[in-house]
């Protein structure tokens, strides 16, 4: 129960996908008992991490959205902010591909394709980080269909928005047989229950880079902030780094360790 | 099709529980009379209305009405209820006006506004209560509020009135106008009237019939004279002590709190005491003389009022007076034991 | 796709109110097409509560039958329903795997009514009973003797007991109209289809647009309080 | 740390509920953990509402005074707060900015019985509020001319109308138990401290594990027919 | 502290929007006394009883309980009440047992629990109910409930008790054993009764003091001979119309329906018609003869039953009997228009 954990507790956010994978219930303990500290585990969207971090209600955050992080570090909210693993986007739709994809399509491309072809899209719509993703292809140029005047926007009946989590848009997307984009944890958590399947993937652009980021300290003295700093330099550990690069859920892997130049 | 009867009763029994409030092995009324019920509380009689007018089925036994045996069956209740019409004695008004409260059974017939309307202001008018058709319900005085009640039962103009205790909470004048009422629709338009009352000279007044409940029994005697005690027995002669020295001797087997009814008609009443087979002898003076019907009441106090009926000729021949002391004289076995 | 007010106001906590005035005011239409739906999705689903809510509160309540202690305590069990859970089970229904998925229901405006009635009946149901229970076993009576039949009789009952018949139905019409499990699940959230007040809330709030979700709640309880100004003025005729 | 039950039942939709039964049979640390936690927060919370809302409910319900009908309307407008509204205005409040920032209650039992109280409380002072408007003008009376003094006059409409205030609380009780955007604003749905059952639920479904969602809705179904059955018992007594 | 009276009233009025139903000037109640009012429907009986026991505060105008003024005040209030227990009309018992309804009072003085069930058993028993102690209230019949509403009052033992028609619905008998009850507890541990009735032979046997009220105003006569009608004027001579041919002259100025009483005391009775000033004659045989207290009541039927009070010696003079015709003269100045 409560009480015969650690009473000095740390409350960080995360994303769902992260939380949902079950990678942080195998690493925190460790930690927990290294520096007696109970860690809190607050799972939200990115923006609500965000907002959270902002008010000073919580000691750090694990997000995936480079535009956002930078932004919160920039205007002085946040510091020391880490890369500390990746996963990747895949773009999903119903295996008869009406917008015909193909698996090395680059992700821009895909995206024209699929606009081209009126062919249903189902966008998260929630500005979360994978929704920042979606939006950056939408307006990245398309390489091999025509240049930046070909570019449609993502707009008309076939564009739809849910405004919902990542799991919640996978299940409104293979009920309506739409493309989507998804995370690779979480495309493999539900992949059981998909009829949609993997069209493309492996582009640079697809990477998803999750990054932790403390909240600044100068802003909220009451911060934790030496213990974050103790976290995030225990999460780059190599040990860590190795155990994150070999974490499976039904045999697959979810995440790849850090990329140390980013760092 | 015998309608003779409205109602007849066979073995009819009403338990609540294990107790056992209603047994009545056979009881016929008439049609096209005034019925009345008297017993003390507890008797029985609402539970009886209750069963006549179909809200409570017996729990054993069987209700004949105008003939037809009644099966309790949902259509079966719903067509005889149409017929029969109860005011109860905690009579409720819905919580809207008295003209809507009037309005009500009239209205489920699904009758046309106008004549409702006209209706209700009749029905209002036999109460005395005309301009009382937009007020509230809530806001009635006790004897108001009862005189809706009747009202509302008196419009839907059943061939079966049930009437637990309507003169209640009403006035002297009111009482008056009400039986007027309860007479007339009873002579011109037929209506077999079934009531209780626990004023003896009302039922007189009203009454063609008038029989009485008591311990959920049906006994043949009105209810003048009822007395309620212990049983005692002395000498191997029974009798209830009402108060000290003053005995009413029975014939009564099972001990016990029991009540005891004496018809007023077996008493004889003489301005001497004479030498007879008759054990109970008492003597007072006379507190009540009055009319009833062709009859006339007596009512003599002994250390308990002991109403003795005699006819008019009697009356003349004793020739009594107010005040005047006189000997009732009347039998053991005369003195019922319900 | 220009969403002017829910995306420019940004707001302290204290002016939240200001600014939900400002959106009834301001009559933006994306506002009033969630407002809307959420109107349109949640008196319909209370409306189909209520008739069927009513007659099985008026059926528990008011006979006495063995079992019926038990099926008085399941309606009120059913009370504590997550709406996720509802969603989830009706979804079950309504997938293309399921009974009835040959409708094609999911993530329209009327999956969204099926939810909500499941919500709404029990606790329509539930407080009829309690509304009923104690009535004055006279009002029966009464209606009986004066030759009302089975029908007329509940209607007697109902308008004797109109209050508090009436205030289950609020709390019916106010837990659909407030809640989001259902919503979310069964409607999708879908921008200008079934994205109605809650779940835009919901939405706001994942985006950490906690003030303009605090605003959208005050629409909702202006919103809440004018149908209940509106059911009280049809009370009192 | 494994989650042997939550991580290892995957079922179809049918068998959820033997699932819901094995998962109460195993007693599963974690699964007991997350009942435990819902059952303890909801039963505090229902408590001090029902301290705060029938004394509301009856002041409202039984006295005459102006205004009484807006503040009737009001209480009624009260039931359709969404439950993410009152976490994110209770966040406020809560939050190291806020009034209350000092006492560190955010992500806490606490934070949850706050928030659910505030949900709670107008529940049942509404459904108060509908229990005793219609009461018989005579009980007051009736206890007055005996003696009894305000106080006693009160706890006498109590015992009165005991099984509508009861089911007020009931439906107060099912709605905080069933009900999920305040215990994940304000709880956060930290395991082992303030993940319940309908955050749990949330979680499951977020990852996709609907049978599991379900079951652990039977669960809680089954929990809220024992506190039901409880109550009963009370009340008979 | 003046405490001869326990009641003063100056100037109350009481009004429900704009009909005044109570206008009293000027009321004094006597303490230890058996007060009674009587009155039709809609007097005003049931608005005054509620203020007497400060269950509502008047309109207008001043109480004072036992020589001090009541300020309607909370505290204040709740002392008085405390002191005075109303058993209701349309009384109500809670939906628990007969026990704890009893016992409801006591409990709530905090008194000890056997003491509680000694007194509760002790007020059943005056009742006549000991044995239904553990039954539910609502399973009552008409009469039990009332008389369990009594006992319940009577457990408080109040300084003041007000009862509001206590023997409606009540059979005979216990209709006398109550009357006993009030009689003893107003006797023995002098309680002030003021008590409301329809049954004008109870007022007569209980009652001290018989007031009336009509209109919401208090009448000096008794409550025998009040009638109602439309005021009608003929050669200047003003009347109410009984029935065709029976007029009653008045002395009235206001047109339009009224209510009359009038005193039987000032009715004289002859065996001849007598030349007087006095313009009502009227004649008719004699329905009832009683003893009331010191007098003798008798009933005329003149059309309506007319009511006089005469002494005993009178009677004895004229000879009396019942069915003899008699003629009965009063003047229009005694004719009480309220
Ligand atoms: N629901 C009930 N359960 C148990 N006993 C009951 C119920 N209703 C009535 N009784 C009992 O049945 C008996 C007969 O009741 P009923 O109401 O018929 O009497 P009554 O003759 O109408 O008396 P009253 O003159 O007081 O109205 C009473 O002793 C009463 O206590
Ligand atoms: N709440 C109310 N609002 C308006 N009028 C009322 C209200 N209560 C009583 N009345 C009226 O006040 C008058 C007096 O009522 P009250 O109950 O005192 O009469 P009462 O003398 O007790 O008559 P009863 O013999 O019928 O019991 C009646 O005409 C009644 O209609
Ligand atoms: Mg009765
Ligand atoms: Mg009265």
């Amino acid at each position: 129960g409560e009480s015969d954990r650690p009473t000095q507790r740390l409350k960080i956010t995360t994303t769902t996908s992260v939380d949902n994978s079950g990678l942080l219930n195998i690493l925190l303990p460790a930690f927990e008992k290294e520096v007696n500290y109970r860690v809190d585990v607050i799972a939200v969207g990115t923006g609500k991490a965000l907002k959270l971090a902002k008010n000073g209600d919580i000691d750090a955050v694990i997000v995936h959205s480079p535009p956002l992080e930078e932004k919160f570090v920039a205007d002085g909210f946040g510091i020391n902010r880490r890369h500390i693993m990746s996963n990747d986007f895949f773009i999903i739709g119903p295996p008869d591909n009406p917008a015909k994809i193909e698996m090395a399509d680059p992700a821009p491309d895909a995206f024209q394709k699929i606009a081209r072809t009126k062919s249903l899209f189902l966008s998260r719509g929630d500005e979360s980080g994978t929704h920042q993703k979606e939006k950056s292809i939408w307006l990245a140029s398309p390489m091999n269909i025509g240049g930046q005047e070909a570019r449609l926007e993502p707009k008309g009946k076939w564009y739809l928005e849910c405004g919902q989590g990542m799991g919640a848009t996978l299940i409104i997307a293979n009920e309506k047989n739409a493309y989507c984009l998804v995370d690779r944890g979480t495309y493999f958590a539900y992949k059981k229950k998909l009829g949609l399947v993997i069209l493309c993937r492996g582009d640079q652009r697809l990477l998803n880079p999750y990054s932790i980021i403390a909240v600044n300290p100068a802003r909220y003295p009451e911060i934790k902030h030496e213990t974050v700093i103790k976290l995030t330099d225990w999460l780059l550990s190599p040990k860590i780094q190795k155990m994150i690069g070999e974490y499976q859920q039904d045999g697959e892997t979810l995440f790849d360790p850090a990329n140390p130049e980013r760092n | 099709m015998n309608s003779e009867f409205i109602y007849q009763l066979t073995d009819v029994k009403k338990s609540y529980r294990e107790k056992n409030i209603l047994d009545i092995p056979d009881l016929k009324l008439r049609s096209g009379q005034i019925q009345i019920m008297v017993g003390p509380n507890g008797a029985g009689k609402t539970a009886l209305l209750n069963i006549l007018s179909f809200l409570e089925p017996p729990s054993t036994g069987q209700v004949q009405f105008l003939g037809q045996p009644v099966t309790y069956q949902n259509n079966d209740l719903a067509d005889r209820r149409q017929q029969v019409t109860l005011v109860m004695q905690n009579h409720f008004l819905f919580s809207t006006t008295v003209f809507n409260n009037v309005a009500y059974g009239l209205r489920k017939k699904g009758l046309d506004p106008t004549i409702i309307k006209e209706k209700v202001m009749t029905g209002l008018a036999l109460v005395n209560l005309s301009d009382f058709a937009d007020r509230p319900a809530a806001q009635l005085s006790g004897g108001e509020s009862k005189r809706v009640a009747l009202a509302r039962a008196l419009v839907m103009e059943p061939s079966v009135l049930c009437l637990d205790e309507p003169t209640a909470n009403i006035d002297r004048r009111h009482e008056e106008s009400i039986e007027n009422v309860i007479r007339q629709i009873n002579q011109s338009k037929g209506v077999s009237v079934i009531m209780t009352t626990h004023d003896l000279n009302q039922a007189y007044r009203l009454g063609h019939q008038i029989f009485s409940l008591v311990n959920g029994r049906i006994v043949t005697t009105s209810m003048e004279n009822v007395f309620s005690g212990e049983l005692q027995e002395t000498n191997g002669l029974k009798y209830l002590e009402l108060k000290p020295g003053l005995k009413i001797y029975v014939d009564a087997s099972h001990p016990g709190p029991i009540h005891i009814c004496i018809n007023p008609r077996y008493i004889i009443l003489s301005r001497e005491k004479f030498k007879s087979s008759a054990r109970n002898v008492l003597t007072g003076p006379i507190t009540n003389l009055a009319f009833q019907g062709n009859l006339v009441r007596i009512t003599i106090n002994v250390g308990v009022e002991l109403t003795a009926f005699i006819t008019k000729a009697s009356l003349d021949e004793l020739g009594l007076k107010l005040g005047e002391k006189i000997t009732a004289t009347f039998k053991t076995v005369s003195v019922l034991v319900p | 796709m220009t969403r002017p007010i829910l995306k420019e106001i940004k707001m302290d906590f204290f002016s939240a109110i200001i600014s939900a005035l400002k959106m009834i005011v301001s009559l933006d239409p994306e506002i009033v097409q969630i407002c809307f739906i959420s109107i349109k999705v949640s008196l319909i689903s209370t409306l189909l509560a209520t008739c069927a809510g009513v007659p099985i509160g008026l059926m528990v309540g008011l006979n006495r039958f063995t079992g019926r202690r038990l099926v008085r305590t399941i309606l009120n069990t059913l009370l504590a329903l997550p709406t996720v859970v509802i969603g989830l089970f009706v979804y079950y229904l309504l997938s293309s795997q399921g009974v009835f998925g040959d409708f094609d229901l999911l993530y329209t405006q009327s999956a969204m009514v099926i939810g909500q009635f499941v919500l709404a009946t029990p606790i329509i149901a539930a407080l009829t009973v309690a509304a009923v229970e104690g009535i004055d076993p006279r009002v029966r009576l009464t209606a009986l003797t004066l030759g009302a039949n089975s029908r007329q009789v509940m209607t007697t009952i109902i308008a004797e007991k109109r209050y508090a018949i009436i205030a289950a139905i609020i709390a019916g019409f106010s837990r659909v109209f407030a809640e989001f499990g259902i919503s979310m699940i069964l409607g999708g959230n879908i921008k200008g289809i079934t994205r109605n007040i809650t779940t835009a809330i919901a939405f706001e709030t994942g985006k950490g647009e906690f003030e303009l979700a605090i605003a959208l709640g005050i629409v909702l309880l202006i919103i809440a309080f004018g149908v209940n100004l509106l059911l009280q003025l049809i009370q009192k005729k």
